[in-house]
């Protein structure tokens, strides 16, 4: 399941970069997101909490960034497996940030969410509801973050 | 797998909101039990306590007064269904009961849970929501009222806070000239809604105007849903065609429906576009007749 | 004709009263002393390798006796196809690399079934994903993974069937059409999913409980895999909770249980759970059809050519006989004088796809006679004309490949045009469409590589009368011995109520290929009527000598009286002949053998049933919503010999095969099968079925038993076609992919829509 | 006229294509090694025969069997 | 942990203690020992557990067995009075109601229900009353039939 998107805001690209990459930017704009803890430079880890109705799924969750070229481009892993191994779900986000006139930067974005095991199978359809809305809550976060933090 | 739980059985209301204060979040309610078993089989709702209400008789009834109907929490879908009272008052509730799931599944599940479920494609709630039905929500500090519209809060989750529990359901007394209906499309006859519509009509005394219009949809947004946008279009006027056509367009725009292996996105928009106007034609049939 | 006795009668399954009162035991409801349960664990990812396999946390839960991996076995890969090593590529539980999401990594076995299931999570298998494949089409390019080493394209298997000369034939066609189709796939959901229980014993002996289709070629399998002597197996099939062709292969849960029943010497059950079933076991073959058909001006085609590409997910399995049959089935039920098929069989990371009943031929009748439908309207013939004209006769060759004896089709034909006439003009938005096909009854072709006959029987008569029948068929659920039965008891001259049946269990029944195919009425039929009539021909001979009748004199037994067949009121008592009789032979009882197997009857099947079938649907317009309003199939099987058990065969062939055309399939999100309960699964119910009729047509095939041919799985193949053909009469528009769902109509006719207002433009 | 499988010995009485039909559609290591070994490449040929009507995968290497695989009988 | 549960199971009472997850197919099947009432799914969708709890059908995998503390179940096994098949048995058997026979318990006892409700169903609502059971053998008609004829008075009741 994928989100694409992108948008532009009144920001330097490096300030913008620089935000971006800054310890726990990217993790914090995890929904469900508590006691997120830095192992190294690259590496988060945590524990995510997700609510669908009356299913509460708690995952163990580590984001790495995998690819960095800075200041246009990160991409970040995030990989969690369900307390109580109901399955495991996987994040692959992808920003790519670019100058466009007049100071802006345009921040494109691409979310793939996807789960393996018990949680993937059990109901397709409340499944794949709950994780297009992880996924936008996701990039809602990052976009609200950098343009409460930059875009003023 | 199911987890090993502890298992009360409260005989009273006032029990079985004590226990829900004690263990809070830690434990789940049951009753008939037919969707949170799947769930717990399943291994991803795994409660340490259950309360099981399926014994509390007080809330097992179907009372005609003058507020309307009221219908306990844990009477059952079969109870309901064949309800003297309700096939008289409001057959569109009756005539959704015995398309809802199988005869084994409403033989033991009620209608309280099934509203507390939460699910968007469930049956009653739009039917329900036609009718302007409300909620009694019990807690520890006392009852609350909510119409049934407000009640549904995101994909099976409801407005109930910990420690309350669903007691009743009030429906109205139907004004004079209304006629109710209920569809469901879905590719098998007793199966979930792919989209579901109920709309009522009421009509103004002689003239034939729409005085009044309710139209709810299942399975096309988080939760069921009253359209009141489509409403607007026709409330006031005499119903044509044409206005039906452009309740449905209009009706489409409420909705945000998800693509899933059932139907695609576009396909549940056509189909509110589609039975929109033909359920609320034949309200308007049943409202004449009335 | 009418003389029978005992067949045509409408009797009671000889099993029935064990069914209607709950009394029959299946596998999943045997329980043994000292008995444990097992689950297995699955992969999660399509294609991976396996780094490491850490059973020690699983294995330290109380209550947990074993866990094995694919490092416990001895690492050899099965299939079906034995007498082709290179198709033989499953391990069941795999040692260095997954395949397809649930592919088996470990099993547990522990003292109940939630240990087990406790005990799966604590196992950990560490992953290194690989990238995957899901659609043959692409996983034909030269740039996709490769899934079995050295396989080029992922090409398992490819097919090519000619006759004639195509190329020339198709210069001189009047009008040649090319179109493509896609078929889904589907799932068999028997209601009682796979189980075995499996009992090695100290004495190295293994017994198996298991609800199966084929003791024998489980049996056989097993002694593969485990290195064991067929003999040191016994496999026994109880009643079987439905097969519809996924349960004559090994199976996880039967090597899994049998692993670690090895390594216990304690009783095993193993039962797949629902979602398992789904993911983890066979499936109907998704295919990509390429159809090139060409006919002249007054509707005789002249040629046709086909090219398939199916999903061969993970394995071969019976993939390899799919494909041949949807192959050989495209060219049905027609005579067509040049036609040449290819088809490739290419794995891809999805769950294995093999036989279900029909077996390929489902695929290959719904494009062909949605296309010669399509043929007929652009020649301006009508539907049932069109196939008159085509239609296969009697006593026809299907050039180099088959010959076809008995053959009903054009009596079909005339039924089911009657039919439609008699229907007359339809309401609006109403229409019937026709599909014609025809299925083999057995195959010939010995793939398996058995040493033995295909069929066998042994036929034994006690001191009371009674006959007992052994016989390596399996009854699971079409009622095999109730017909087999019935067909003992007819040949012997004894009530139905005087049979017993022994099958499928390879400790006392002589082996026989199993239930697939369509095979057990005639194949089974006619080893069990052989060894019927050679203990019939010893009670007659007896019967002879005591009575001292005259030479010139035949004798017969009917109903249990033995006598002269020209003065019937001549004779005696069969029970004091058998009595008298087993005396004389110094108190043997009185033994048949029977046995079968097809010879210079091609390279198909020995013989082939016929049937046309019209479907009438009701098209919502507004949604693309239709119902299944009738279904009447005018189909010929020779001789019916049990005429309930046709009509269960037929009406439930309507329910599976409706759901094929309407609502049936296996959506997938990178192999990931995103329905796998039944739930979420759509099949046909009783307020969806449409109103069945059935009309028989008389034929009789010589080389049957009593005249009798195959009504099982044929019947399984019109209605998908016949459905696209209703669609297109109710509402003009044409489905070419399966299954037929209102959203496609719904898209299709607005589709039409938009180019009805161009087209006025 | 009958045409031999130089990999397997099996006897074709028809024509070099179906010797070619035989030898693509067995398509095990030995025949694909072979096949290969005249210059052709083994999945291009099937690829030939999987995109198109008209059967062209076979008929190239039916040309090198009528000079190769020819048994006079 | 484990509770005391009281109830009857074809007439015959019994007092077992169980887990509270325990399941009254479960019970049923493994402690009672009946194993007639069968299991085909795991969410609710097949109705091959389907038994009579106080006279109604219940999919007993979808019931806790606690919950049926107190009830009077009927199984499959319940049906038959000693040698005698009830009516709708010997009408299944007639009409050949069933192929594999592993949903027939479930049919059964769907249709006992329903004809215990409502002894004259027309034929919508015999196809109402088994809609929550999927038979993949039969294509349901002849079941119909056999409720049918039952319905019109074919199979006398057994005294």
């Amino acid at each position: 399941m994928k989100i694409e998107g992108k948008f532009t805001m009144k920001a330097p690209i490096q300030e913008t970069w620089d935000f971006l990459l800054a310890p726990g930017t990217l993790v914090s704009c995890i929904p469900g997101a508590e006691k997120m803890e830095a192992v190294d430079d690259k590496t988060w880890e945590g524990i995510v909490k997700q609510k669908v109705g009356p299913i509460t799924i708690k995952l163990n969750f580590t984001q790495t960034l995998t690819e960095l070229d800075p200041p246009r481009h990160v991409k970040a892993m995030g990989l969690g497996s369900a307390v109580g191994g109901a399955g495991t779900f996987t994040q692959e986000t992808i920003v790519d940030i670019k100058e466009v006139a007049g100071g802006e930067v345009e921040v494109a974005y691409s979310s793939n969410v996807s789960l393996v095991g018990r949680l993937a199978t059990f109901g397709e359809r409340i499944m794949r509801a709950k994780v297009n809305k992880i996924g936008g809550q996701f990039i809602q976060n990052l976009q609200d973050k950098l343009e409460s933090e930059l875009g003023k | 797998m199911i987890n090993d739980f502890e298992h009360f059985t409260p005989k009273t209301l006032k029990e079985a909101l004590a226990l829900l204060a004690k263990y809070g979040d830690d434990c789940k309610v049951i009753c008939g039990g037919q969707s949170l078993l799947i769930l717990m089989r399943q291994g991803l709702v795994s409660p340490k306590y259950i309360v099981d209400i399926k014994g509390i008789s007080e809330l097992s009834y179907i009372k005609d007064d003058k507020d309307g109907v009221k219908i306990g929490a844990t009477t059952t879908h079969r109870a309901v269904e064949k309800s003297a009272v309700i096939k008289k008052k409001y057959p569109v509730l009756a005539e959704m009961e015995t398309r809802l799931a199988s005869v084994q599944t409403r033989n033991w599940g009620t209608i309280g849970g099934n509203v507390c479920h939460g699910d968007p494609a469930g049956d009653p709630v739009p039917v329900l929501i036609a009718l302007n039905a409300t909620l009694t929500v019990a807690g520890a500090r006392g009852t609350r009222s909510i119409p049934v519209e407000n009640f549904s809060l995101d994909y099976f989750e409801v407005d109930l806070k910990d420690g309350e529990l669903l007691a009743e359901i009030t429906i109205p007394p139907p004004p004079p000239r209304t006629g109710a209906v209920y569809t469901k499309f879905n590719i098998i006859e007793s199966d979930l809604a792919t989209v579901s519509v109920a709309a009522s009509v009421t009509l103004g005394a002689g003239d034939g105007v729409c005085q009044d219009v309710r139209i709810a949809l299942g399975a096309v947004a988080p939760t069921a849903i009253r359209a009141k946008k489509a409403e607007k279009v026709l409330k006031g006027k005499k119903i044509t065609d044409a206005l039906l056509k452009e309740a449905g367009e209009v009706a489409a725009t409420e909705t945000e429906p998800i693509s899933d292996i059932y139907a695609s996105e576009e396909y549940r928009l056509e189909l509110v576009k589609a039975l929109v106007p033909r359920m609320t034609k034949e309200a308007l049939a049943r409202a004449k007749k009335a | 004709m009418s003389d029978y006795s005992v067949i045509g009668k409408r009797v009671h399954n000889i099993d029935g009263t064990e069914k209607v009162t709950g009394s029959g035991k299946y596998t999943f409801d045997v329980v043994l002393p000292n008995m444990l349960y097992g689950k297995i664990l699955r992969s999660p990812h399509p294609h991976a390798k396996i780094l490491k396999i850490d059973t020690r946390r699983a294995k330290r839960l109380v209550g947990v006796k074993a866990v094995v991996t694919g490092k416990d076995t001895l690492g050899r890969k099965q299939g079906i196809w034995r007498r082709f090593p290179e198709l033989c590529d499953e391990e069941i539980l795999c040692r260095a690399k997954v395949r397809y999401i649930g592919d088996a990594v470990a099993a547990v076995a522990a003292i109940d079934e939630d240990t087990a299931e406790e005990a799966l999570d604590l196992i950990d298998v560490e992953y290194e994903p690989l990238p995957a494949v899901f659609d043959p089409m692409d996983a034909i390019k030269e740039d996709a993974p490769q899934i079995h080493e050295g396989v080029e394209l992922n090409i398992n298997i490819n097919r090519h069937i000619e006759w004639g000369d195509v190329d020339e034939a198709f210069e001189k066609c009047d009008h040649i059409r090319e179109d493509k189709f896609k078929c889904s796939s589907q799932a068999h959901v028997c209601m009682e999913t796979h189980d075995a229980v499996a009992s090695f014993g100290h004495n190295g002996k293994l017994e198996v409980w298991t609800s199966s289709q084929s003791s024998y070629y489980i049996q056989r399998l097993y002694a593969d895999m485990l290195d064991m002597n067929e003999s040191d197996i016994r496999v026994t099939n109880r009643h079987t909770g439905g097969g519809f062709g996924s349960k004559f292969e090994l199976d996880s849960a039967q090597f899994c249980a049998a692993i670690l029943s090895q390594k216990l010497c304690q009783p095993v059950k193993i039962v797949l759970t629902r979602e398992e079933e789904f993911t983890a076991t066979k499936r109907r073959t998704p295919m990509y059809y390429f159809l090139k058909l060409g006919a002249k001006k007054d509707g005789t085609m002249l040629a046709k050519e086909v090219r398939v590409i199916t999903e061969g997910g993970a394995y071969t399995a019976m993939g390899a006989t799919a494909l041949y049959l949807t192959g050989f089935f495209s060219s049905f039920p027609y005579k067509y004088p040049n036609y040449r098929y290819d088809g490739y069989r290419v794995y891809t990371n999805t769950a294995t796809t093999s036989a279900m009943r029909g077996f390929g031929a489902p695929q290959s009748t719904f494009v062909g006679e949605s296309q010669i439908d399509m043929m007929a309207e652009d020649l301006g013939i009508d539907p049932v004309e069109i196939r008159r004209k085509n239609g296969m006769t009697p006593n026809y060759e299907v050039p180099g490949q088959a010959f076809i004896q008995s053959c009903g089709l054009h009596q079909c034909l005339d039924k089911i045009e009657e039919h439609i006439e008699k229907r007359g003009k339809l309401p609006p938005n109403h229409g019937i469409g026709v599909s014609a096909y025809g299925f083999m009854s057995g195959g010939i072709f010995n793939w398996f590589n058995t040493p033995y006959a295909f069929s066998a029987a042994v036929v034994r008569i006690n001191i009371d009368g009674k006959v007992d029948v052994y016989t390596g068929t399996c009854d699971m659920g079409q009622g095999s011995n109730t017909t087999l039965a019935m067909i003992c008891a007819e040949e012997l001259g004894v009530r139905l109520e005087d049979v017993r049946m022994f099958s499928g269990d390879t400790g006392i029944c002589p082996p026989d290929l199993g239930a697939w195919g369509s095979r057990q009425t005639l194949m089974g039929g006619n080893a069990v009527k052989m060894a019927a009539a050679e203990c019939k021909q010893q009670l007659i001979e007896f019967t002879a000598a005591k009575m001292g009748v005259n030479i010139v004199y035949d004798l017969d037994i009917k109903d249990r009286w033995v006598h002269l067949v020209d003065r019937p009121e001549r004779g005696v008592s069969y029970f004091d002949i058998v009595k008298e009789a087993i005396r004389g032979k110094d108190g043997v009882a009185i033994m048949g053998r029977g046995h079968y197997t097809p010879h210079r009857k091609g390279m198909i099947s020995p013989a082939y049933s016929f049937g046309v079938q019209a479907a009438e649907v009701e098209v919502d317009p507004e949604t693309g919503r239709y119902k299944l309003v009738n279904v009447t199939t005018a189909h010929e099987s020779g001789t019916v010999i049990n005429p309930v058990g046709i009509e269960g065969q037929l009406e439930g062939a309507i329910m599976m095969a409706g759901g094929y055309g309407f609502c049936e399939d296996q959506p997938m999100d990178e192999g990931k099968i995103l329905n796998p309960s039944i739930a979420d699964y759509k099949l046909i119910r009783s307020l969806d079925m449409p109103e069945t009729d059935i009309l028989e047509i008389d034929t009789y095939e010589p080389e049957g038993p009593f005249g009798a041919k195959e009504a099982g799985e044929g019947l399984t193949n019109p209605t998908a076609g016949a459905i696209g053909n209703a669609v297109y009469k109710a509402v003009g528009v044409r489905i070419y992919d399966l299954p037929i769902t209102p959203e496609k109509v719904f898209k299709a006719l607005k589709e039409k829509e938009k180019q009805q207002k161009k087209a006025k433009k | 006229m009958s045409y031999q499988c130089p990999v397997c010995n099996k006897v074709s009485n028809k024509s070099a294509l179906d010797l070619a039909r035989h030898m693509i559609g067995r398509g095990d290591k030995v025949h694909r090694d072979w096949i290969n070994s005249k210059g052709f490449k083994y999945s291009e040929l099937l690829a030939l025969q999987f995109s198109s009507f008209g059967g062209e995968g076979f008929k190239s290497l039916a040309e090198v069997l009528e000079k190769e695989a020819k048994v006079k009988d | 942990m484990k509770k005391e549960l009281k109830f009857k199971v074809n007439g015959q009472p019994y007092e077992i203690f169980v887990k509270p997850k325990t399941l009254l197919v479960e019970v049923l099947r493994d402690l009672v020992g009946l194993t007639g009432t069968k299991r085909g799914c795991s969410s609710s969708s097949c109705g091959a557990c389907t038994v009579m709890l106080d006279g109604m059908a219940v999919k007993s995998c979808s019931v806790l067995a606690l919950q049926a503390n107190g009830t009077e179940v009927v199984t499959v096994e319940g049906l038959a009075k000693g040698n005698e098949l009830s009516p709708l048995q010997r009408a299944f058997l007639d009409h050949g109601s069933y192929q594999c026979g592993f949903c027939t318990p479930g049919m059964l006892m769907s249709s006992t229900a329903l004809l215990t409700e409502n002894p004259r169903p027309t034929k919508l609502e015999i196809k109402e009353g088994i809609d929550g059971n999927i038979c993949r053998c039969t294509g349901y008609n002849a079941i119909v039939r056999a409720v049918t004829a039952v319905v019109k008075g074919e199979y006398k009741e057994a005294k």
